[in-house]
């Protein structure tokens, strides 16, 4: 078999591979540093984080679906402060991939503080600007689920940094095209999609939801057709790059999301069931580049008309 | 932490609705008490976390209830079968590859800090881990006894195994029909055990009851749903004294002053 | 076992069981009279109906997901005249329960005139109004994605008809509630929810989506905790009754769903993989009831809170 | 229609990617030429359609080759084991309860059209469904020559068979290492039989480019991505000159003045 080339490249940053563990399923990076080389990485988004320090949700916070699952972790984070001083430069004394902070709010303000500080950390190569978690009352979804609001957020972080922005987006809303559009016309460098669906499963023993939040953010492989989609649209609608997310579980998933048109590709739930996911994908896609006669996977994105 | 494949070595009923399952593996296998692994099943997206109810040289010993959909799938596989574990390495250094010594996943229990005497308190299958635990303390020349609480006979399980191991064993059974009637506390009381330490592992509100009583030290081995079971997808948090921690990486075993009830 | 009742009571009508084949994988029911009882079954939903017979989309329509589907069928059907002269009555010959017409349009007017002739039709009991499908071009699903068309489509059709009238939501929308509400105020007698999602999938081998629409509608057991959610707001939002829709595919679904606040709840995609997946479900519940110590399934609505 | 289990009997490479599996069940099978069966997959949601090839008193042999993941989870199933098949029924009184004689699901070819002597034309796997197709025409009185197009000598199957049935086997392959070289129109051209009807089963330019060189009434046999395989959710239609029409229930085989090319 021939060399291979996996490396994708992302607003100026050259990525050895297009494989992402999605921010909430990875932790801090740290936690897994001692069952796998994270060097094979082509990136890592971190836990999503907060001004201050967050417990979460009540427990339980994770429930089981057919091919997935719903949480509502609800942005258990140590506060943005020890994100930049503690967790993304230790992550960077032992990675030296692609380093995504995943930043959360409960208003434009503090959105913008975040990245402000955040701009100044220097472990940190990308933003990944959260406006859709499911699972915080009053924050979080709601800034992406209408343009108007996801563009102010934009404009007010691209106003505190230079690093590349990207902003993920909920799939939870009726024309994820507009939304995209209106970060892009606002700044965005980039828009990572999807988040998790919100969805709720009942204990009918108990005759109780099963997550102590009553509801929480469904994904999985589950989810992956309609990430595609989103994927696919999005893509053809903005010029801006497309982290693409949702389901993606084998090394075929991160062929078909690029040829949707995903530039790299994150892999969340699946990394709780299976810690090596991201390695056995990475290990996985030059086999699989080979049977399909792709020397590079640079060369596949948007392939599809 | 490392995914290992174990076979069935037997897979038998040993009381109601409960199973007792041996798994052998490839390699070394060096669990402590308290710790457990997380078994993939076949048609299911997460892992099942079980405890480790004993650690054999080259395999894990597992008590299971079925409870649901995924145990109940665990009791129809025959002895032969193979089970994706995910479980703990001993001195991993960073690879995937599954070839270190196989420990447990979690924190385990501290037979350590016992000085002379201890006290075991489980509640229904609460009582599986307690096993490994008692025979690390009875190898460290502790003193042991066990107090164990079931809803009915026909639950009762572990209690001739902890017997064989020569530790007493006290039963209390909800409808009394072994040993006293009522709750572990109830059993407690009549039997007055002298220990230093106690090792709790059952229903949370039997655990709550049980460190209210007690006045000395112990510790506590909670349950949580959880996501990834190793410590990186913040499913499994609880609240501490000591701010929030991760059942399955920080515990499932914690002090008992720790334990925000 | 001591005798279950499996009865509901759905406006007025009591259905037998509360299981129904959802419209589109069930025919008109007369295609599957030779392989099955079908008057074991508490209803059955009719195949989508235009005003014109329409040969639908392209194919390949059909696409396979993890735990799911995706159709691009198209509302292939015969035509409303087809429906109310041949085929309910046809339907009504041979099975005695609830008979749902699924009413579809590409207008106002279009939805109203369906409606006005399936009125005169005595052999069907309910009428279930698409707003909600997604493989058809300008019409279908855009009258579900927001509150005002909905709700117009709601007068138009409780203008023309006595019988019923069940509102079919799509669940690619920003805010179920809102829509389900306005159909409400509208007079809607109900709300069945959900339709399918919009999903696509490539064919990496070939580099094309597997569907000759490209997307389609996507559905099945990996939709399940979705359209749960959805039924439980919709349900606890409004007084009419919903039937729930999406992923089900056993007894326990069916009994999670009406916890979750459905009076009635179909199948769909299960179908096709077993087409007796309903008498299969039927028959399992008593059992499942007796499990859970419930005796009459109509206790158990909206058992939730 | 009707579920009905099967047990494999043998499951054999017999060209490239290309396996003969030979199916059992419970009771009397039969099943026409040109019908299919569709196949439930463990972990697929739909099933897969697959051509009868030869029906035997209680079960059916079947020619598939492994083109993506479904052929490739059944290639690597072992004699032994089960698969759930949706069938046809004959004579299906209004019940699921899987007793009846098994029958193939859809339309199947019309030997008694044929008045004398016939062609068979396969393209590929094609060739699978001629082979009993073969039989029902010889049984009947009939003639039948047979011309199969391969890309490569290795993809080669059914041919030794169909001679076993006295049934001449022309061959045209595209590299030219068997047979004619180039399409099964070119081999036609170079055999030039005698026919009064003829029947095809391949790829869809192939059937195209067979039903325009030949002016002899013929039936075509249409693939379609299915979803019910038994004709209630419309997946599978397509425009014909008698209007739309399923293929999984009027088709798969139409006559060739019907399809709409
Ligand atoms: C650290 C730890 C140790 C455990 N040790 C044992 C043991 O030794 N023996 C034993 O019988 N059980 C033990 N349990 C509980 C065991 O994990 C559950 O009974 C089991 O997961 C139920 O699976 P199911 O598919 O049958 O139930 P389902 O209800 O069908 O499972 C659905 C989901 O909920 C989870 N779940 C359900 N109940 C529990 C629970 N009580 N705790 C955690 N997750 C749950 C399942 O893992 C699964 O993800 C332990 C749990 C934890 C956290
Ligand atoms: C009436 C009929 C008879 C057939 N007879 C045979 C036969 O005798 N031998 C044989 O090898 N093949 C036959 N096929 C084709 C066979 O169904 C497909 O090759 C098979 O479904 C591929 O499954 P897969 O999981 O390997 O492919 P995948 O591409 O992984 O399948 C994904 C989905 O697409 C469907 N699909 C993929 N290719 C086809 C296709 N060509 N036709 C219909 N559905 C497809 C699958 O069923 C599945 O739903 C027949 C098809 C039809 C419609
Ligand atoms: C346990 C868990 C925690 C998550 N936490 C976050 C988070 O903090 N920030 C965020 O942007 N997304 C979070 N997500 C969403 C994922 O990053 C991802 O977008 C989503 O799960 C879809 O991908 P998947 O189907 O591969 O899981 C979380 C997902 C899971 C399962
Ligand atoms: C093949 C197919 C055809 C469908 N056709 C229709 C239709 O004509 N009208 C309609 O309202 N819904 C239609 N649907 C949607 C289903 O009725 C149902 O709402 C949806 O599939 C979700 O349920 P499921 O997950 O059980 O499939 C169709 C679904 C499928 C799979
Ligand atoms: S289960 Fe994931 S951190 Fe504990
Ligand atoms: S596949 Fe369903 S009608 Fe043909």
């Amino acid at each position: 078999m021939v060399a291979k080339d996996l490396s994708v490249s992302l607003c100026g940053l050259t990525l050895k591979n297009p494989v992402i563990p999605a921010s909430g399923t990875f932790g801090f990076g740290l936690e897994l540093a001692d069952a796998m080389d994270l060097n094979v990485l082509g990136g890592i988004s971190l836990k999503g984080t907060t001004r201050e320090a967050r417990f979460g949700n009540p427990t339980p916070r994770i429930a089981e679906c057919t091919a997935g699952m719903i949480n509502s972790v609800g942005l258990q984070n140590p506060g943005i402060e020890a994100l930049v001083s503690d967790k993304a430069p230790a992550l960077r004394r032992i990675y030296a991939g692609c380093i995504i902070a995943n930043i959360s709010g409960y208003s434009v303000e503090e959105y913008a503080y975040n990245c402000a500080q955040a701009d100044v950390c220097d472990a940190i190569d990308i933003l990944e600007v959260n406006v859709s978690c499911p699972n915080v009352h009053g924050g979080g979804m709601a800034f992406g689920t209408d343009p108007q609001s996801a563009a102010a957020v934009t404009r007010a972080v691209k106003a505190v940094t230079r690093k590349p922005v990207f902003i993920k987006l909920s799939p939870n809303v009726t024309d994820i095209v507009s939304i995209a559009r209106a970060c892009e016309d606002a700044g965005a460098d980039g828009i990572t999609l999807i988040n998790t669906l919100l969805g709720m499963r009942i204990d009918i023993k108990k005759r109780a939801p099963v997550i102590a939040n009553k509801m929480g953010g469904f994904s999985g492989p589950a989810v992956f057709p309609l990430a595609l989609r989103m994927v696919y649209q999005v893509a053809h609608a903005c010029r801006i790059p497309v982290i693409g997310c949702g389901g993606v579980a084998r090394a075929e998933d991160v062929v078909e999301m690029m040829m949707a048109g995903a530039t790299a590709v994150q892999v969340g739930a699946e990394n709780l069931r299976n810690p090596s996911a991201c390695p056995e994908i990475i290990a996985a896609l030059p086999g699989l580049m080979d049977r399909l006669g792709i020397e590079r996977l640079q060369n596949i994105i948007s392939i599809v008309p | 932490m490392q995914k290992r494949i174990f076979t069935i070595e037997s897979n038998d009923p040993v009381a109601r609705d409960t199973f007792r399952i041996v798994l052998r593996t490839d390699g070394a296998v060096a669990v402590r008490s308290g710790q457990f692994v997380d078994i993939a099943l076949p048609g299911f997206f997460l892992r099942r976390p079980i405890s480790v109810s004993d650690s054999l040289p080259d395999g894990v010993v597992l008590y299971y209830k079925v409870v649901g959909e995924g145990t109940k799938v665990l009791s129809a596989m025959a002895p032969g079968a193979s089970l994706e574990l995910l479980a703990g390495a001993l001195d991993a250094p960073a690879s995937t590859t599954p070839t270190h010594t196989v420990a447990g996943l979690g924190s385990g229990f501290h037979p350590e800090q016992c000085r002379e005497a201890t006290l075991l308190i489980g509640g229904g299958l609460g009582a599986a881990p307690l096993y490994l635990l008692a025979k690390e303390l009875l190898a460290a020349g502790k003193k042991a006894t066990a107090v164990l609480g079931f809803n009915r006979a026909d639950e009762i399980c572990l209690a001739d195994e902890l017997r064989a191991l020569g530790v007493p064993v006290h039963i209390a059974t909800l409808d009394g029909s072994v040993g006293t009637k009522g709750f572990v506390t109830d059993a407690i009381a009549a039997v007055r055990p002298s220990f230093d330490r106690f090792y709790t592992c059952g229903p949370l509100p039997m655990m709550k009851a049980v460190c209210k009583a007690l006045d000395t030290p112990g510790e506590v081995s909670l349950e949580e749903r959880m996501g990834c079971g190793a410590g990186f997808c913040y499913g499994c948090s609880v609240q501490t004294a000591h701010g929030p921690r991760r059942v399955c990486a920080d515990g499932p075993v914690f002090d008992k002053e720790e334990v925000l009830w």
